[in-house]
């Protein structure tokens, strides 16, 4: 047997063997690798930036453990960049009765880094609000284009003084009687629940999105088409979110010279973005360099697939 | 409120794009002999992957994706009665995995009909159609359980699936199985297309039943859908070349402002919006203004808020 | 870490392991776990069915509440009642007489399905219809946009808005595939004309350009979970937990 | 329409009314079923007919029924049409409930294939008895604890008094659903999600090989793809590209991440969109059918 032959007729028993040793190895290094983010998740980053603090959004959180390697990061990211700016936001999800527990796992972990550095924590009723779960994702879509009063109903939060009250109780929600009032919507998941606000959302209020890289290509189409402000894609969408905050963006017009790190956004020609004090990166930067090799052993194994195929192509040729 | 500015258009052409189908549907029930379809090379493959089976004495497996009950289940449930049909008359045995339970509702009663039909019903296993589980990767589990312990000899993934396909495909692909897949979600094709024997790509999917059963409503629908294919390669081309022109060679003299036209000083070059389809498909929505109306007031019910408490602590 | 944490860690540690070693073979372990993983999922159906779907969107709109302090409470709509006879059909499917009416409750759910696609079908698709018709005909003749960070803002705005010949080249192709793969799925015409066949073929080709393209953005998700297995098994729990 | 006025559709809560309400709407309901029961056999297609095209329906006039503008809560409509409208805007949050809460319903007919294979194999000694053993085991384990713990933490009087956000006042239940969700069944669901990555890389091996030219085109393109997530591949490319120096605008057009944005805004955006016009027509065609009453074959009868 050829050499050939024998790298293209691996038991695929190895194949798994090498993605564990691969990708656990690299897990450990740290080291931080050169990025440039993806325009679409420049737009989600700089539209996110840009909502005006008093207006509050709206977080639809689909995702649970299953999809944690990428959610996860995306939610942590999306958590820092709001309580960084300060922004309120009210926090539902409709995709599984477990989703609003992750979140609320996260927010935690988040929370007890602020107090940590010296920052406040961000609490019920007064910095957000978790309607929790909602069954149901194409009538929860149907019910708030039509009345999201009606639609979050009557959930209470407990707030900082151990108190029930009702999510409807909060001053900085008092303005917001429908989902045009509200400055975004971002949904973070790992199923088809953003084809459900897109088509019974959209228009309504500009839609953001944090998905899985399973989903990511299928909704570039709607990105393209404008049905969304912009889209963080899978792990490199973390990083992308982790790099910008860590590094700032600006436009194509500022002129200032800036780091070689920093982000120029093509669509946005005089903006400025500063970076975000504190911890920056975390996940994203994490699980990379390991993503770096799983990609690197399947390209080796696609080349090793193929080569016995040319080899006999070309012996066919000699005969 | 969705008729206002050009938000019509959107309702006509839905209503248009009914009605055609409709129309051809009405058309085709009416006409004689066979309707062309062009082949579809994983439907042929059906026979072929039962005769093997049979062969080999082993069962078929069947999975109509995990959705709930909707119209690709459906579809998915109709393909599959049509390999029962041919499955039961060579005994073979089947498994059908359903992941939802009104979805195995509909394939329990569907199977049997096929089998009363066939006058088989002594063959029909009371068992084969099961509910797994309806989370997502218990499915995923149970089902490559069942493929693998099982020995499948042909595998059919038809329906809507996610994240967990390649690990049905990959399994039955261990056991040497025949497999034969589609998928409505575009992301999940590749890897089909990647692992599996036959592949049905996109709205070959919804063709399939009329492929299979050649019922002139089901072929009048599909050439429906076909014109509303061609409507949209014109409407692609003709808005394409108009928008081309318009940008390319007319200048922007006005533009809009609180709903009047403003002459503008210097004629500036039109952007997407300014075309003509720029206008039709980006609907302005209504001013405060127009919105306002002012109608008489009801008494609220008991459990109501009084208006003025509204949104207050 | 408290030793109650640490054992949920090492149950979570051997089910990944038990679930992988199929990855091996089909063995005892996997079918052991595989089937307390489906016990698991099924009661906490069981489970979830009621206190998260029907509890709150059945349940209690049709008992109402009683109000509390400050709140006057919510009727009870005792005409819900009416959907548990429609959902009971549907255990007819056993029946040998009357199965055929357990095809009601799956006519109402399919029947809000098929409305709903009718409702959403234009604010879907009508957005894509509009943003596939680009221009084609450049209005600047040079073929690259150039740089405008050196540009003043007027002149940049008027950069921004021209289209280069590269840009009108794209939509061209950009055009051309969306037609080409549209042709692919022309089911009921017999395609004759050689240009028509072309067409057909290259959308075929274009289609697997695309599909190609998924699957290369998709396997970065695919290798972020397992990746975050490892992270969960040698990290969170031999080095945090189990070494710490 | 004056009948329907004359009936209240609701009831003040925790009053014996209500009960006796449901109570009678129940019998009203079971009676309609009888009836139906009853129904000849050439009524039959009719009678499932009409039951999925009036729920269609609802969502089709909402549609098509011009949107009453700005409703307010306490708005009287003026006229027939915003009469329409308003009931529509209004039966949105009842109506949309109605096929989630039937799908529920339906799920008992789950749990009986679930138990009727499962119980058959325990009592006839198949040879996986033992493992349908485990499975009965811990769904019921699961079904237990979940309700237990859910009543503690909804229903006691100290619910209302205990944080139980805060694992330090977990009851037993508690602590034992927290075991079984979140240490077994969430990370058997994860694992499961990534055991997907092992069958990539198999696949990927086995099956992506150079035999035509659409599998040469779909290799291409997801070698690209794949090259371009690498940041560190993709750096070194525009470093390589910027260091050939020359015109640079030119050359900017061919780095690793230029060309990966190209494929997928001018060829992988508009094939998919083709294909996904496709779908969505064959889901409204099919969608129509089955409103309507066409679908033929299969479940169609």
């Amino acid at each position: 047997m050829s050499l050939a032959q024998r790298l293209s007729s691996i038991n695929s028993q190895f194949l798994y063997l090498a993605l564990i040793v691969v990708t656990t190895i690299f897990l450990f290094p740290q080291i931080k690798i050169p990025n440039k983010p993806d325009q679409a998740a420049i737009d989600l980053y700089v539209a996110v930036s840009q909502i005006p603090a008093d207006k509050p959004l709206l977080i639809q959180s689909d995702w649970t453990n299953s999809s944690r390697g990428e959610s996860s990061g995306q939610f942590e990211a999306l958590m820092r960049i709001l309580m960084r700016r300060g922004q309120k936001f009210v926090l539902y999800s409709v995709g599984d009765p477990q989703a609003p527990q992750v979140a609320r796992n996260v927010i935690a972990i988040i929370n007890k880094e602020r107090v940590d550095a010296g920052q406040q924590p961000y609490l019920p009723l007064r910095d957000y609000v978790d309607v929790g779960f909602l069954p149901n994702a194409e009538g929860v879509g149907q019910a708030m284009k039509a009345n999201i009063r009606r639609a979050f109903g009557d959930k209470t939060n407990r707030g900082a003084d151990g108190q029930e009250r009702t999510i409807w109780s909060t001053p900085w929600l008092a303005q917001s009687k429908s989902v045009k009032d509200f400055g975004m919507l971002i949904n973070i998941t790992a199923s088809s629940t953003i084809d459900v606000l897109i088509e019974r959302l959209g228009g309504e209020v500009p839609l953001g999105l944090l998905c899985t890289g399973v989903i990511g290509p299928q909704m570039i189409p709607f990105y393209n088409g404008k049905q969304l402000v912009g889209l963080s894609i899978g792990l490199k969408g973390v990083y992308d979110l982790e790099w910008m905050m860590e590094h700032g963006v600006r436009g194509a017009q500022t002129r200032e010279v800036a780091g070689p790190d920093e982000v120029v956004s093509a669509n946005h020609p005089d903006i400025k973005i500063p970076k975000l004090e504190g911890k920056n990166l975390d996940r994203g930067s994490k699980y990379y360099l390991s993503l770096h090799a799983a990609l690197a052993l399947m390209i080796i194994c696609v080349i090793l697939g193929n080569l016995t195929l040319i080899g006999a192509r070309l012996k066919g040729r000699k005969a | 409120m969705q008729y206002y500015d050009s938000g019509w258009v959107g309702v006509l052409v839905t209503v248009l794009i009914v009605a055609v189908i409709l129309a051809t549907i009405y058309r085709s029930t009416k006409m004689e002999g066979n309707l062309f379809i062009r082949r579809i090379a994983g439907l042929n493959a059906i026979d072929e992957a039962i005769g093997r089976a049979t062969e080999m004495g082993r069962p078929v497996v069947m999975v109509p994706g995990i959705g709930g009950l909707d119209a690709i289940a459906v579809q998915a449930i109709n393909i599959f009665a049509k390999v029962t049909q041919t499955a039961a008359k060579f005994a073979t045995p089947i498994k059908l995995c359903c992941a939802d339970a009104a979805v195995y509702a509909v394939a329990q009663e569907t199977i049997r009909d096929v089998y009363q039909r066939e006058g088989l019903i002594e063959r029909f296993d009371s068992e084969a159609v099961q509910f797994v589980s309806d989370r997502q990767f218990a499915f995923a589990a149970g089902v490559a359980g069942i493929i693998r312990r099982e020995k499948v000899a042909a595998a059919f993934f038809l329906g809507a699936f996610f994240a967990e396909s390649l690990i049905f495909a990959e399994s039955a692909n261990a056991m040497g199985a025949i497999q034969v897949a589609g998928s409505t979600q575009t992301t999940q094709t590749p890897f089909f297309v990647a692992a599996c024997d036959y592949v049905l790509i996109g709205d070959e999917f919804y063709a399939a039943s009329a492929y299979l059963t050649r019922h002139p409503i089901l072929v009048g629908s599909l050439i429906g859908q076909d014109y509303a294919k061609i409507f949209y390669a014109a409407l692609i081309t003709f808005g394409c070349l108009l928008t081309s022109y318009q940008m390319a060679f007319t200048m922007k003299t006005h533009k809009r402002e609180n709903r009047q036209w403003v002459a503008l000083e210097a004629p500036e070059r039109k952007t997407k919006k300014d075309t003509t389809f720029g206008y039709i498909f980006d609907v302005e929505s209504p001013t405060e203004e127009e919105m306002k109306v002012e109608r008489p007031q009801r008494q609220p019910n008991w459990w109501e808020q009084a208006p003025e408490a509204e949104g207050g602590n | 870490m408290d030793g109650y944490t640490k054992l949920k860690l090492a149950a979570g540690v051997l089910a990944t392991v038990g679930l992988y070693s199929v990855l091996y073979r089909e063995n005892k372990f996997y079918r052991f776990v595989e089937h307390v993983f489906l016990g698991l999922a099924a009661g906490f159906t069981v489970f979830a069915v009621w206190a998260e779907t029907l509890k709150v969107q059945w349940w209690d709109k049709m008992t109402g509440s009683q109000g509390e302090a400050g709140s006057p409470g919510t009727p009870g709509f005792w005409a819900y009642i009416l959907l548990l006879p429609i959902g009971l059909m549907g255990y007819m499917v056993f029946s040998k007489k009357h199965n055929w009416m357990s095809r009601i409750p799956i006519g109402v759910i399919l029947g809000f399905w098929s409305g709903q696609q009718i409702q959403i079908f234009w604010n879907k698709w009508g957005p894509q219809l509009n943003d596939s018709m680009k221009p084609i005909i450049p209005t600047n003749w040079s073929l690259f946009r150039p740089d405008m960070s050196q540009m003043t803002p007027e002149a940049a705005a008027v950069v921004q808005n021209d289209i280069y010949l590269s840009q009108a080249i794209n939509n061209l192709i950009f055009t051309f595939t969306i037609l080409a793969v549209l042709s692919y799925f022309f089911f009921s015409f017999d395609l004759k004309s050689k240009f028509m066949q072309t067409m057909n073929k290259s959308g075929r080709w274009l289609l697997m350009v695309g599909l190609g393209a998924i699957f290369g953005s998709t396997v970065m998700a695919r290798f972020a979970l397992v990746i975050d297995r490892m992270f969960f098994i040698f990290v969170e729990f031999l080095q945090r937990a189990l070494f710490a | 329409m004056d009948l329907m006025a004359q009936i209240s559709w609701s009831h003040r809560a925790g009053e014996g009314g209500i009960w006796t309400m449901m109570l009678v709407g129940f019998f009203i309901g079971m009676a309609l079923m009888f009836v139906i029961s009853r129904a000849p056999t050439r009524a039959r297609r009719p009678i499932v007919g009409a039951f999925t095209f009036l729920s269609g329906l609802f969502y089709v006039m909402l549609y098509l029924w011009p949107t009453p503008k700005s409703k307010g809560q306490f708005d009287i409509p003026q006229g027939p049409v915003e009469s329409v409208g308003f009931f529509l805007q209004d039966t949105v949050p009842v109506v949309k409930d109605f096929a989630s809460i039937l799908t529920a319903f339906l799920l008992g007919l789950g749990v009986f294939s679930l138990l009727r294979i499962h119980l058959s194999r325990i009592f006839k000694g198949h040879k996986d008895r033992f493992f349908s053993a485990t499975l009965l085991v811990s769904m019921v384990l699961m079904m237990i604890v979940g309700y237990a713990q859910w009543y503690q933490r909804e229903f006691t009087a100290a619910a209302k008094t205990t944080d139980y956000g805060n694992p330090d006042n977990w009851t037993g239940a508690m602590q034992a659903f927290d075991f079984l969700f979140d240490g077994l069944l969430q990370q058997m669901d994860a694992a499961m999600f990534s055991i997907i990555a092992f069958f990539i890389l198999s696949a990927a091996y086995r099956a992506f090989r150079i035999r035509s030219v659409e599998a040469t085109i779909m290799l291409g393109t997801a070698l690209i793809l794949m090259l371009s997530l690498m940041g560190l591949v993709d750096y070194l490319s525009t470093t390589a590209v910027a260091s050939l120096g020359g015109d640079q605008n030119v050359l900017q057009n061919f780095t690793l991440k230029s060309v990966s944005d190209w494929i997928k805004n001018n060829l992988q955006s508009p094939s998919l969109r083709a294909m996904e016009f496709g779908v969505g027509l064959g889901a409204l065609a099919m969608g129509l059918r089955l409103w309507l009453n066409l679908e033929r074959g299969g479940v169609g009868g």
